[in-house]
């Protein structure tokens, strides 16, 4: 905690609001809470002067967004087409990259075998590391497993990037849960098995369980 | 459960022969290359139902499938094994499919019908994670459409401490990593010495089988190649190059016209037997 | 002087005002008005947004000002003491403290000695005091070898910079090797041993590719 000297009121939001501010403009990354507080007078309420700091800049051409919890200045995507010269070099990512990246933020933390599974084929080399070279994935924990399996995760490096301020804003993310498509196992260990089946034909059948009778009438 | 009568179950069997649908199988021959192994191929297949996936005809997709790859084999396209393998297996899942429930009861496995529905979620699943990659790639990117501030050489002038920081990515370390690993793969290696089965002692040890085969008459023995193989307790890849090794000696011997090789079909035993000249050869 | 397709009144003050927020928001050095006005459509005015941009910032804790001729927002000066921290310069480290580095976090405790085996070159004494300087290494305890020689080992710091919570997470060789970081196979390995020939051929696939047949197994 830092003490200056000026008269101000430390505690007043409008004060709090521009130190915030200023904080965020000059930091080089999204700047957690946290450490905004730590350079900031003993007492100061900060989640509050954030929240009226983000109302002020809505619909302006730059907006404060959160990125994996941290704070920060972005400009408003609609007016990509006035920044055109500042574009970086567009990163070319094969599909395989893409879905291989997809598999990993949704399902996350994944090994390699478990992404193998999802997507049916092997991964070709060139893909976990173009991702990771990009810096949106790295290893997590590793899976306690025959083998001890590494697993991988995004980075908030990634959130940014794609302008989600946390895995949650993933789209589609509960309609996926809510199908139990979020599953990483292999397919066979996922649906019901003989003695599972008349339980979720009672009630709670979510999703496709009885499939026999229905393959047997598109024989006809 | 509705149980069909045998007659229509196999009706399904019958190729239909439309026009739009063998353009449609035209074009994802053409492309092939374009997808990402035999479930991406069975993920369009099953788009191409027009239907939920929830209520996709499974015996209609592996009928589709099974068509695909027949196709391909009269294209001669180079497939992957991968495909093969899947059309392996879905022709089983029709058979299982198809069969009367009584029939497959088979302990400790899934029901046909629970293979369907493996291969269904799987195909949800995928088609799941392909929707969320396309989302993702038209959403805003940093450096794209949404940009940050750039450090302004300017801000300096502020009178600010400066401070350095050291920066490297997981990635740069990795790499690095790695290339000492291969620095040092490359600084170590020795060419391996194996134990094979050359090629002289091949033909040596068919000649001396062969000509220590009872004899009756022209009408030489059949033996396998695989009785020639050494018995002894050798490592695997030798009994590996020695089968190579034989194989080949014996086409060397057919080319001399002193052996018959045959083989009904492919991965069948292979039969060979000496002839009449191979007599002569081993007399002279 | 570009054109837009969208259909927003492209001479309306806001929309200057937005466009220009962000023109100056991205631009790494002051930007003048003639700047702006070329990327804006044509028939633009531009002054009067700016001047009234220049308003809306005015009290805050970042000021829209005019340097050299162009615009520029810049931190209000009276918060510079918050700011301090943040007057980071990042420099990429060199490729010989980043072998080095590689080297102590896979292998330490490690000594200087075992360092340039490992690496089959010297290591320069500035190579060490780089990685001290950012933080990364210290040294560890001396080996009970003659000379007792002083070990390096990686710090908390290391793990906190490359984001992983262990040194657990750095990947195994075989991981490295199937992500695509160990590019050029040593020939070595090409060649399958011996026990490998007839293990895959028995069924125990040893990659787990696992294409939809994790229902395969019931066929056998």
């Amino acid at each position: 905690m830092t003490s200056h000297t000026a008269s101000a009121d430390f505690k007043a939001l409008d004060h709090v609001k521009r130190a915030c501010e200023a904080m965020i403009f000059v930091a080089p990354q999204p700047i957690s809470l946290a450490d905004m507080a730590e350079r900031m007078e003993d007492g100061a309420v900060l989640l509050p002067a954030l929240l009226s700091l983000q109302q002020d800049y809505a619909g302006r051409g730059v907006e404060l967004v959160q990125r994996d919890g941290g704070w920060c200045f972005r400009t408003a995507s609609d007016l990509a087409p006035y920044l055109t010269h500042h574009r970086v070099e567009e990163r070319k990512i094969s599909r395989a990259a893409l879905e291989t990246l997809a598999i990993i933020s949704y399902h996350q933390p994944v090994t390699r075998a478990e992404l193998e599974t999802i997507r049916g084929v092997m991964t070709s080399k060139g893909t976990l590391d173009t991702l990771l070279e990009a810096g949106w994935i790295k290893p997590g924990r590793r899976r306690e497993l025959p083998g001890r399996p590494l697993t991988w995760v995004t980075t908030p490096a990634f959130l940014d990037h794609f302008a989600l301020s946390s895995l949650n804003e993933l789209p589609g993310l509960a309609e996926m849960k809510a199908a139990g498509l979020l599953d990483r196992r292999a397919a066979r260990d996922v649906i019901p098995h003989e003695n599972d089946l008349f339980a979720t034909q009672a009630g709670n059948a979510t999703n496709n369980i009885d499939l026999t009778p229905d393959v047997m009438e598109n024989v006809a | 459960m509705k149980q069909l009568p045998p007659d229509t179950v196999f009706s399904e069997d019958v190729p239909q022969h439309d026009a739009a649908a063998a353009a449609d199988m035209d074009v994802l021959l053409i492309n092939i290359d374009g997808y990402e192994g035999p479930l991406d191929i069975l993920l369009e297949l099953a788009r191409r139902q027009k239907v939920d996936l929830a209520k996709l005809s499974i015996l209609q997709l592996v009928r589709q499938y099974l068509n695909f790859i027949a196709q391909a084999k009269e294209l001669r396209l180079d497939l992957a094994a991968d495909y093969l393998v899947m059309a392996a297996w879905l022709a089983y899942l029709k058979s299982r499919l198809l069969l009367p429930k009584q029939a497959q009861e088979e302990e400790d496995s899934l029901t046909a019908g629970q293979m369907a529905a493996a291969l269904q979620f799987q195909l949800q699943r995928l088609e799941a994670v392909q929707t969320a990659a396309r989302d993702m790639s038209t959403r805003p990117q940093l450096g794209q459409q949404i940009f940050a501030r750039r450090a302004d050489a300017d801000d300096h002038a502020a009178g600010m401490v400066t401070q350095v920081t050291h920066t490297a990515t997981l990635y740069d370390m990795l790499a690095a990593y790695g290339d000492i690993q291969q620095r040092q793969q490359v600084q170590t290696y020795e060419l391996p010495v194996f134990h094979l089965m050359s090629m002289d002692d091949a033909m040596q040890r068919l000649c001396a089988m062969l000509g220590a085969l009872p004899q009756s008459g022209k009408q030489q023995v059949w033996t396998t190649l695989n009785s020639l193989l050494p018995q002894e307790e050798e490592s695997a890849l030798y009994r590996c190059s020695s089968m190579a090794s034989l194989f080949t000696a014996g086409l060397e011997l057919v080319k001399q016209g002193s052996l018959d090789l045959r083989q009904a079909v492919a991965f069948d035993p292979i039969y060979m037997r000496a002839t009449a000249q191979f007599q002569e050869r081993s007399v002279s």
